[in-house]
């Protein structure tokens, strides 16, 4: 039996606990327990679990969109908190009221406003710079929102202040309905290299290799003190939010193919499928008891929310 | 039966017909989607060279929109939630409304931005807000919400062939709802004869209304309320006007003159919106007629909370409207 | 003799002395120019590092702003024109004014935007405007809007410390003034104590006034109006309040119920202003004791032209004021 | 006696006048007969006028920016119209309410905020292409304007779409009073490389040879149906607006040495210096007459100017 670093169980691990996790708020949408948007990140959480963690959760700051269940869960594992969160509960991590486009614990941020978010990572790495604390940043954008002009005034500044920030393109070829040939001309990792910002590019169907690359890259940014962008080349199996998919069925299984949860899954179940079994019946468990915990709790009481209201 | 929805979606396709320099443009507008919100829905199989799907760049396809308007075309560009339009502020303040005055030239220049906005679907802080508040006093725009007690899609007719940029406000909730017309209201409904009519409903035809109430847009609320009041023997005259970004409507001070009192409720967050300048226009055209002071209702002033029984709290809804019309006829 | 700009740049090297987290970002802010109003003048060359001149990208660095202010930094950002401050909707609207409420999250966030705004230079439609309008009544944003009775120095170093982001309206024609104080004022002068004060001035001290008049900002009117009341003997209780985005203050509606009278006047153009919110607290709270319809002076509904002499009409000016206030008087 | 086309008497015609133009209006600024701002393209000429006469004035569209009356001339040699405005008289093309960053003439257009221009230049692009009218759309912006998102949304959207405008970049070195170095990275070229456009580069010193590339391009644009981005190497001689220089007196200096006017100046003069001295006499007549008629004009009636407000 060949022996395989804790590290690749982690990895695998979290990848099953967001895959899991996402699923079951699926289901809780169907069942009508949970209102709203959830964007999940299903067949692209290698990447959440690879960047995630290569950085210094202690210090980096992780700035993340729509779609950030994964990299929410990658960050602090706090499945509770973020199942609270969707299900608008007092207990979630911004107590029901940011909701699941809107989270916030500790270093971590999102916002549902597609590319404002990579300025303001942009301003976190500065902050950072200044304070000399040896954080880094990491940002998550889709292809989308490579569309929005914040993002090329945000790239410039990234590269002319040499701040340290990574930039992680999610490509997943489509901004909700749009294949990118509709929305974008060109390669996108053509236009960070124009503002003078190196770049790497993967295809993120792997998560050993996704790690092993962020982790050089988070390196060179927190050495180098300076910007640098990884386009991850990736594929949501699930619709972009609930019943919104209009893409090839035919297209969606093949992709499938490249899921980085079965591959690793397969990989590791060769070493040793009881541990895989164990790991995924302890996540399997966590979910359903965090369920069942959160069902019961209550929303944020209306006097101390609009407590907080202007005069 | 027709839906807001439905309405609009005829009418588009009628557009898009009947004149060639319509076209369309916006996120995800093509089939076999045909938007967040399906308003689209069939218009780029029947025109696929006047349906333009976009980039993610509001600020950008406004600019482009402002370019063609400029040119002679009637771009009716949609933004996916009524929340992004921040991003194209400076395009519809420093560019489409100032393009006529600042050049003073007979300009032919359409442009209609339709927007969903409104909450009530727990899509949260940023995806849930009636921001026309930003536009509203912005010289030369001209800001359209209409109700379910409108045509919606009669009013995109005639807002395309408006003068100046519009804005177009669609509630989210609106969309599943059948048109309300005096045909099938359960209470009296009338339309002014305007573009852009005042819809002017009541509980009671026959008695002098006891106040007058005046809201615009999404106002689910009101069937319930014409109802409740009505048991109450309270008789209510109901303004909605569609034109959002001019003084009141001379209506509404004749209809508040008779009443003496009256309440303005708005979606919008906080003080400052629509309703404080038609109180303003109000009791400068008949202080002496009002026997209470003019109230305001509007959603509390903060976000707007993702959890859905916050986010009931936070609107302004039929418990609060009910309160406030007690609190102002006592 | 302090003058308005004076006071902003002594505020700014001291607050950068004693907080090294205060940093300040701009457009062309570095010396040996110091920012188009001159602002930040010397102000790089003392502090280098947190001195930040920024390319032309108003959206991008009031997003980088945002950043830092999450990461405890105090940015101050300057808008070189308060017109461009709608490319930065977005990052205020949707970003700034919502983190602490949105993550409910005790957040140790300030920033402040500071602009330049309003006419009288001749500037034209885009660089000339008064548009915090826009922001009004967007929950969670202060709009502070020193006059040349406050002191702007002052108010920009409690501006920095107020939780939440601020906008910072500074009239470009204010600049050049001498600041007014109760010691060196022709007329007697009264500042609340508060951080952000409420000023009161009156051209007699002795007599109950016969009008309230409420105004804010730029203002230069002003002493010119309470002379010529003077002479006329009639007696303004002129009260101009430094916050903005909240209802009246309460002593608006004390002065109001003592005179009845109200004329209030702002500089932004159209309706739909701060004029209005102000109105309809004091209708609200007072209503029995106004003598006459409150009256709200704006500039004109439309652009400002840059032909100086059409300018000056468009602008609210002194003689539309007297005007005004013998017709609420009447 | 050398033979020299039509073409190029004409050019140096138009680089005088646009020079004599601005000094003129400078001279009015420091006389206090003209108020408010006047950016003046003095150095730069040669841009404005090699272009401007390579469209076909007759159709295609120009968006300028607030340093614009040097297309706004070569456009359309209105001088008394251009005077006026910015004297803010009611003779001037947009009746003095514009002033010399909004003007209007034809299918000229400009604005005072910096960015957007671009955005609408792509759209009247479209309007043209969809009109099928074979109009081209020229847009000129600034080293400075390239720091606004909406350009790359811009260049995008023009690339994917295929629409026949040409950028030009006036690459001045300095956006108000700060030089290109603290406000970008890399060469401003490769951006609109990396949305696909195809890009030229010149120094704009000689315009002959700016108008000979401007006619390649148009050319180009209006065969291909697609967008091409030419960055013109130049510099001003004038401050920003007025009294603001702080660059270098001996920086200065030397770039006057490659003034376009001067040295087409001389090159003409060698071969009919009594033609170039009778252009210029004629062009120094037409501004003085400009100026004295001008002077008498009236401000627009304040009713006529006020009957457009909004109820
Ligand atoms: C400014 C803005 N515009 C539009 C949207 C609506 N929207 C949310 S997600 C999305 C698609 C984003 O695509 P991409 O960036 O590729 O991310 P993906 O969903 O593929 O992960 C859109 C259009 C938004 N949230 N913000
Ligand atoms: C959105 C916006 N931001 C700032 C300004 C103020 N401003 C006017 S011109 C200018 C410098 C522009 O530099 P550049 O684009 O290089 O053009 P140049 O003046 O060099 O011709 C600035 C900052 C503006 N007009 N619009
Ligand atoms: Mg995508
Ligand atoms: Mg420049």
């Amino acid at each position: 039996m060949q022996s395989v670093p804790a590290l690749e169980w982690h990895l695998y691990q979290q990848m099953y606990l967001i895959r899991r996790t996402e699923e079951t708020l699926l289901d809780l949408f169907s069942q009508g327990l949970l209102f709203g948007t959830v964007h999940t990140c299903i067949g692209q959480e290698a990447i959440a679990v690879g960047v995630v963690n290569a950085i210094d959760k202690s210090k980096d700051v992780i700035w993340s969109n729509h779609r950030g269940h994964g990299h929410f869960l990658a960050y602090c594992d706090n499945i509770e908190g973020l199942i609270a969160e969707v299900m608008g509960k007092e207990t979630g991590v911004c107590r029901g009221i940011g909701g699941s486009q809107h989270l916030h614990y500790n270093n971590f941020y999102t916002n549902g406003i597609l590319g404002g978010t990579v300025a303001c990572a942009v301003g976190s790495a500065m902050a950072e710079k200044k304070k000399n604390s040896g954080a880094i940043t990491v940002v998550f954008l889709g292809d989308g929102a490579m569309g929005e002009g914040i993002v090329y005034e945000s790239l410039n500044m990234a590269s002319l202040w040499k701040l340290p920030v990574l930039f992680v393109l999610e490509h997943n070829q489509y901004a909700q309905t749009t294949p990118t040939s509709l929305a974008h001309t060109g390669d996108l990792s053509n236009r960070p290299k124009a503002f003078g910002i190196e770049t790497r590019e993967i295809k993120a169907d792997n998560v050993i290799s996704v790690n092993r690359l962020a982790q050089e890259c988070v390196h060179k940014v927190r050495t180098q003190q300076k910007p640098l962008f990884i386009t991850m080349h990736t594929y949501r199996f699930a619709p972009h939010s609930k019943g919104d998919d209009v893409r090839p069925a035919a297209e969606i299984e093949t992709a499938k193919r490249s899921d980085p949860l079965t591959h690793m899954r397969w990989a590791l179940a060769q070493i040793n499928e009881r541990r895989v079994a164990s790991i995924e019946n302890e996540v399997d468990m966590r979910i359903i008891e965090a369920v069942e915990t959160v069902k019961q709790q209550l929303v944020l009481a209306p006097e101390m929310f609009f407590a907080g209201r202007q005069p | 039966m027709t839906t807001y929805l439905g309405s609009l979606q005829l009418h588009l396709q009628q557009l898009l017909s009947v004149d060639s320099t319509v076209l369309v443009m916006g996120e995800d507008i093509l089939d076999p989607y045909g938007g967040a919100f399906k308003v689209t829905k069939g218009l780029s199989t029947k025109f696929p060279d006047r349906v333009i799907t976009t980039p993610i760049s509001e600020a950008g396809f406004i600019g482009v929109a402002n370019g063609m308007a400029l040119r002679g075309l009637k771009p009716i560009v949609e933004i996916m939630f009524g929340d992004f339009i921040t991003l194209g502020a400076d395009q519809i303040i420093n560019y489409a409304a100032k393009f006529a005055a600042m050049y003073q030239s007979a300009l032919e220049y359409h442009l209609v931005i339709r927007m969903p906005v409104g909450g009530g679907r727990g899509y949260g802080p940023t995806h849930s807000q009636c921001l026309e508040k930003l536009f509203l006093g912005i010289p030369h725009i001209t800001i359209l919400a209409p109700s379910i007690y409108h045509d919606p899609g009669l009013m995109l007719a005639s807002a395309i062939q408006q003068p100046g940029p519009v804005l177009f406000l669609e509630h989210k909730l609106l969309y599943s709802q059948e048109l309300i017309t005096p045909a099938n209201s359960p209470f009296a409904v009338n339309l002014s004869d305007e573009s852009f009519p005042l819809v002017r409903l009541t509980n009671n035809t026959e008695k002098t209304a006891d106040l007058t109430l005046i809201t615009y847009g999404g106002a689910l609320w009101l069937p319930a309320l014409l109802q409740k009041m009505a048991e109450e023997e309270i008789w209510l005259d109901v303004l909605v006007p569609s034109s959002l970004n001019q003084k009141a409507h001379p209506t509404l001070a004749v209809s508040a003159s008779h009443t003496g009192r009256v309440v303005i409720v708005e979606e919008g967050a906080g003080p400052f919106g629509w309703g404080a300048q038609i109180a303003y226009d109000l009791q400068h055209a008949m202080l002496n007629r009002l026997t209470a002071p003019i109230a305001v209702i509007h959603a509390e002033n903060t976000i707007i909370p993702a959890t859905q029984a916050l986010e009931q709290l936070h609107l302004p809804n039929l418990q609060k409207i009910e309160q406030k019309i007690y609190e102002v006829l006592s």
